[in-house]
């Protein structure tokens, strides 16, 4: 269906014109801001400007204790930020060698699992919004409202959590939560069946979506884009599975991939999963420990031993990674958060060359970009 | 007293002040119905989306669009610098005056028409293509680059789906034997099976032919899932940018003004007009169910689908549409030619 | 063509089954709450702005600024102040200020008490047109609340989240509202 | 019940690019969060990228820190693979009053951005990068927050 020759010589300094997507445009969900040089509606070249949210966090991460920053990791990705939170926690853990209880590690993939759930709903809501349908928005928040609500039952807060503790949980969670996930889950698999009768199967839906914006393996690895990127194009690649973290080696779950490297393989993945964070979560309450939810023995002033420690968790869109650079003092000598909306979002200039504007933004819908995720 | 009432009305039944009084009557009701039908979409919009909708103003949220309107009055009518001053000020009225005009012709009810006229559907089509006119040119004199891309969007869109809907409508042109909307309607009496709908006797894909009428009904009003010319995730408001206060008042009033002339149309032409469906009954009643049914499924598919792409869009009506209304038009001649000649 | 024909067929029946759905919804109840006229109950750990506590007993102040909190705290919004008063064997609070306009609700100073002296308030509605109302000073507050209703709230008190580090203990039932089914 | 993965075993895994001509060390994972490491010249990153390259691995990210009282900074090159577990990390030093780094852009032009907001956060310049102007800092930013003697 893709158009791919323009019609008059693209590119031709006479022949194009710039516009700007963003800082402040319906399209872009943040402020993020794409400098597209046009032909016509064919994108020229597409130069996405970043930095409008920048915080600097790296830099607040050398200024305060590892307890002090944990926070600031609820703040990169608001939409996923129990993974977040789980990938500092779990540097600081690995440098320190502190052995967080089974319960705590349990309660958090089954956390991590619904806010990951979460973070996809609202990017599906919003991903139809892009593409001019407005009532899915609605249904994928109420949706996600019930997770919130949970989530808000035990953490306090309804987006930035900081729930996770260096060697632990900040709380145990109550019957009530459990029982609250279970019905969830439950009415969870109904509403995919709805989503996918009313959007996926929508022939206009797929119309828009097969076929645009396709991005290979090769570019996938060239980019270092990860997650639903990565795995929309054929690529297995989960740090839940291939760098396994926490309890996930005991849970039995699928790694959806779809070869086809358009946008609807990546919409695909990312609604594939939900199911199978559904599947993760029942195992999760099935198997789940009693005891403590909070290590023994976590010193009050945690010094880590001089050196440099990463850790990798998947975040609802791709691979976050934290590295630790300690100097055996109090507060870290440097903290590097890898976000995955960075590496995915830079593919966008080459992968969007030659597109049509419309298509071109569904494809920057399907790359799920957090802007405080990439400028951080 | 009732004497001078009676004078009056014979009066006022005489052509000119006819002509007047049902102008004046369709500006009320065009204007009442434009502000309203917003509050139908955005309150059809809530429940919908499974949420209320306007409540604050008045009762169920009925006085909101009193307070959009003087909301919009009130602000500021800006002209961007650069901007060509006169066709940016005289496109929303080139937008909303053709679409008065032609709901003249519209028979609401028996010998209840401004203008009964032979021609009433020539007139109509005639007008219908200047809103586009309206569209491209305050996208155009507004100089930004969102307003022009959507301005020439606008242009591809309805001069594609100007031909199959001219071609269903020359079917039905063809199948009635006049182009006089009351008479059109006449023929359509006695039940619905009556019903151009449903005369699939005359042509067997009649109800498709009402498909594609109404289809590009919705393409020629930019209605979503068509409307690529507001398309807000790429071009903000497209040709609508930089209109503040009543200017983009008047171009939303004029949309709505369309979809209203658009599902009347499409009443009198193959839902039997004011003709009631038992054969019994039949008034001005039926006609507004009807049309008001036809506004709320526009309503109903703007909420339930995505947009369209914009070569999808174009294939949809050269490659799909146009083809069929063809093959309509051929087989209602020779289905004419054949049976009923 | 034949794959054109069926592909046409199938796209009309998605639409269909899409218009279908939303009707669908269309007559069911509304799931919003309207909110300035009926609000929603704080779940019991809910992370409001911090108060201080009033010991159920003596109904004054729990906390004896031992300035955890001031420390713990990662956007340095609290400012605590203590003194020992004549009489008293161990320090107590005169002055308590949070600034709220620098806190991020993260709740270490909760967590760094260790006496149960603060604890999160249910107070959600915080908006407000004048920033001096978010320099908040606790320890007046409590002194009214403490004027205001003289008898000490035991049952308040109790409804302090237990320290995270403490072994957990059964919690009280919480008003998480079970998800319905609403689809 | 299986305990966390952070008390697994220490265990250093053989080098599974001991072909390469690249002097790695086998890390424990477990307690470093890496298996390959490797520190080499600032003029060899490019040709490591490429070697790396050609085994298929992807770039994770690029990064700086700044070793005031050495008077150095170190570049840190995190790669990964796509397949597999294997975490690669490639670190030069350079002199901190001259922090010069060739790119690697052209072997993996995702290191474009992680170039750029290296250099905005410690001044590191990348010898023949295309574009090197602020990435997240302000457009005319000529200070380098991560730089130890930063204040603000």
């Amino acid at each position: 269906m893709i158009v791919k020759e323009p019609i008059s010589t693209p590119g031709a300094p006479n022949e194009t014109f710039v516009i700007n997507i963003g800082p402040q445009h319906p399209a872009t969900h943040g402020v993020l801001r794409v400098k597209m040089t046009m032909d016509g509606e064919y994108i020229v070249r597409a130069e996405p400007v970043c930095g409008y949210i920048h915080r600097m966090q790296e830099k607040m991460g050398e200024n305060r204790t590892y307890a002090q920053f944990l926070p600031n990791t609820s703040r990169i990705d608001y939409l996923s930020a129990m993974t977040y939170t789980h990938g500092f926690v779990g540097a600081v853990e690995r440098a320190a060698k502190l052995q967080v209880p089974p319960r705590a590690e349990y309660i958090r993939v089954i956390t991590s699992e619904l806010n990951r759930i979460s973070s996809h709903l609202v990017w599906w809501g919003a991903f139809l919004l892009d593409l001019g349908g407005f009532t899915p928005l609605l249904y994928a928040f109420d949706d996600r409202e019930k997770i919130l609500d949970l989530l808000e039952g035990i953490t306090g807060s309804r987006l930035t959590y900081s729930y996770y503790r260096i060697g632990g949980l900040y709380n145990d969670v109550d019957d009530d939560f459990i029982k609250g996930t279970r019905a969830f889950v439950a009415q969870m698999r109904p509403r995919l069946r709805m989503y996918r009768s009313l959007v996926t199967e929508n022939i206009i839906f797929r119309k828009r979506l097969i076929g645009i914006g396709p991005i290979s393996k090769e570019m996938c690895r060239k980019y270092g884009a990860t997650g639903p990127v990565i795995r929309g194009s054929g690529v297995p690649y989960d740090v839940r599975r291939v760098e396994p973290y926490s309890v996930y080696p005991e849970f039995d779950f699928i790694i959806p991939t779809f070869e086809e490297g358009d946008s609807m393989a990546r919409y695909l993945v990312r609604m594939e999963e939900i199911a199978q964070c559904l599947r993760i979560i029942e195992q999760a309450l099935d198997k789940l420990p009693s005891g403590p939810v909070m290590a023994e023995k976590v010193p009050r002033v945690l010094k880590l031993p001089a050196g440099d420690y990463c850790y990798a968790v998947e975040a609802a869109r791709g691979r976050f990674a934290v590295r630790i650079v300690s100097d055996n003092k109090e507060i870290p000598y440097r903290v590097k958060l890898r976000t995955p909306s960075l590496s995915n979002l830079s593919l966008f200039e080459e992968a969007s060359q030659g597109m049509l504007l419309p298509d071109a933004l569904a494809l920057m819908g399907s790359l799920d970009l957090v802007i405080p995720d990439i400028d951080r | 007293m009732t004497q001078a009432i009676a004078n009056l009305l014979k009066l006022l039944a005489t052509e000119p002040y006819r002509l007047l009084l049902f102008l004046v009557c369709m500006l009320a009701f065009v204007g009442l119905n434009a502000a309203y039908l917003v509050w139908v979409e955005r309150k059809g919009a809530g429940r919908f989306q499974r949420r209320p909708g306007p409540t604050e103003v008045g009762p169920a949220g009925l006085l909101q669009p009193v307070a959009d309107a003087v909301k919009l009055m009130s602000k500021q009518l800006i002209v961007p610098a650069g901007a060509d001053t006169t066709l940016f000020r005289v496109a929303p009225l080139l937008m909303m005056s053709p679409a008065l005009m032609s709901l003249a012709v519209i028979p609401w009810g028996q010998g209840l028409a401004a203008r009964n006229i032979n021609v009433g559907l020539l007139m109509i089509f005639a007008f219908g293509s200047i809103n586009v006119m309206a569209i491209m040119l305050g996208g155009w004199s507004s100089r930004n680059k969102y307003a022009i891309i959507s301005a020439a969007r606008v242009v591809s869109q309805n001069v594609a789906y100007e031909i199959p809907m001219l071609l269903v409508v020359i079917t039905m042109i063809m199948v009635t034997g006049t182009m006089n909307l009351s008479e059109i309607v006449q023929q359509q009496a006695g039940g619905f099976w009556h019903w151009n709908l449903f005369r699939v006797w005359l042509n067997p894909l009649m109800p498709v032919t009402f498909l594609i009428f109404f289809i590009c009904m919705l393409a020629e009003t930019n209605r979503a899932p068509f409307d690529m010319t507001e398309a807000e995730s790429e071009l903000v408001a497209g040709a609508y940018t930089e209109y503040a206060g009543m200017g983009f008042g008047v171009f939303f009033m004029a949309e709505y003004a369309n979809i209203l002339l658009g599902c009347a149309l499409g009443t009198a032409l193959f839902l039997g007009g004011w003709q009631s469906p038992f054969g019994v009954l039949s008034g001005v009643i039926w006609f507004l169910l009807k049309m008001y049914f036809l506004v709320f499924s526009v309503v109903w598919i703007r909420w339930t689908f995505p947009r369209t792409q914009f070569y999808g869009l174009l294939n949809l009506s050269w490659k799909i549409l146009i083809p069929v209304s063809l093959f309509t038009l051929v087989l209602s001649s020779a289905m004419m030619k054949l049976f009923h000649a | 063509m034949k794959n054109s024909l069926k592909e046409l067929v199938t796209g009309f029946n998605s639409l269909v089954i899409g218009m279908k759905i939303t009707l669908g919804q269309f007559f069911k109840p509304t799931v919003t709450v309207h909110y300035p006229h009926e609000s929603l109950k704080m779940p019991k750990r809910f992370r409001g702005h911090i108060e201080l506590v009033r010991d159920p007993t003596t109904g004054k102040a729990v906390c004896f600024a031992c300035k955890l909190c001031e420390r713990a705290c990662p956007s340095d919004c609290i400012i605590v102040e203590g003194a020992k008063l004549d009489g008293a064997k161990k320090r107590s609070v005169t002055q308590y200020m949070l600034d709220f306009t620098k806190c991020s609700l993260c709740g270490s100073c909760v967590e760094a008490c260790r006496d149960g002296a603060i604890r999160f308030s249910r107070e959600f509605n915080l908006a407000s047109t004048n920033k001096e109302d978010y320099i908040m000073d606790l320890f007046k507050r409590l002194q009214d609340e403490a004027k205001a209703n003289p008898e000490p709230q035991a049952k308040a008190a109790a409804a302090s989240p237990a320290p995270p580090n403490a072994v957990p203990k059964a919690e009280s039932a919480q008003p998480v509202s079970p998800p319905q089914s609403k689809n | 019940m299986e305990s966390a993965p952070t008390a697994v075993a220490s265990q250093v895994l053989p080098n599974p690019l001991a072909h390469l001509p690249i002097p790695f060390q086998a890390v424990d994972y477990a307690a470093k969060g890496y298996h390959l490491d490797a520190t080499v010249n600032p003029d060899q990153v490019v040709a490591m990228a490429a070697q790396l390259d050609k085994e298929g691995l992807a770039l994770d990210t690029i990064t700086g820190v700044d070793w005031m009282a050495q008077g150095q900074m170190e570049v840190i090159y995190d790669y990964f693979h796509p397949a597999k577990a294997l975490r690669v990390v490639v670190r030069t030093r350079i002199p901190r009053d001259n922090p010069e780094v060739p790119t690697i852009q052209s072997v993996f032009p995702g290191a474009n951005w992680h170039e750029r907001e290296t250099h905005d956060f410690f001044g590191i310049r990348f010898l023949g990068h295309p574009n090197l102007t602020p990435f997240l800092l302000p457009e005319d930013a000529t200070y380098h927050p991560l730089r130890k003697d930063f204040t603000s």
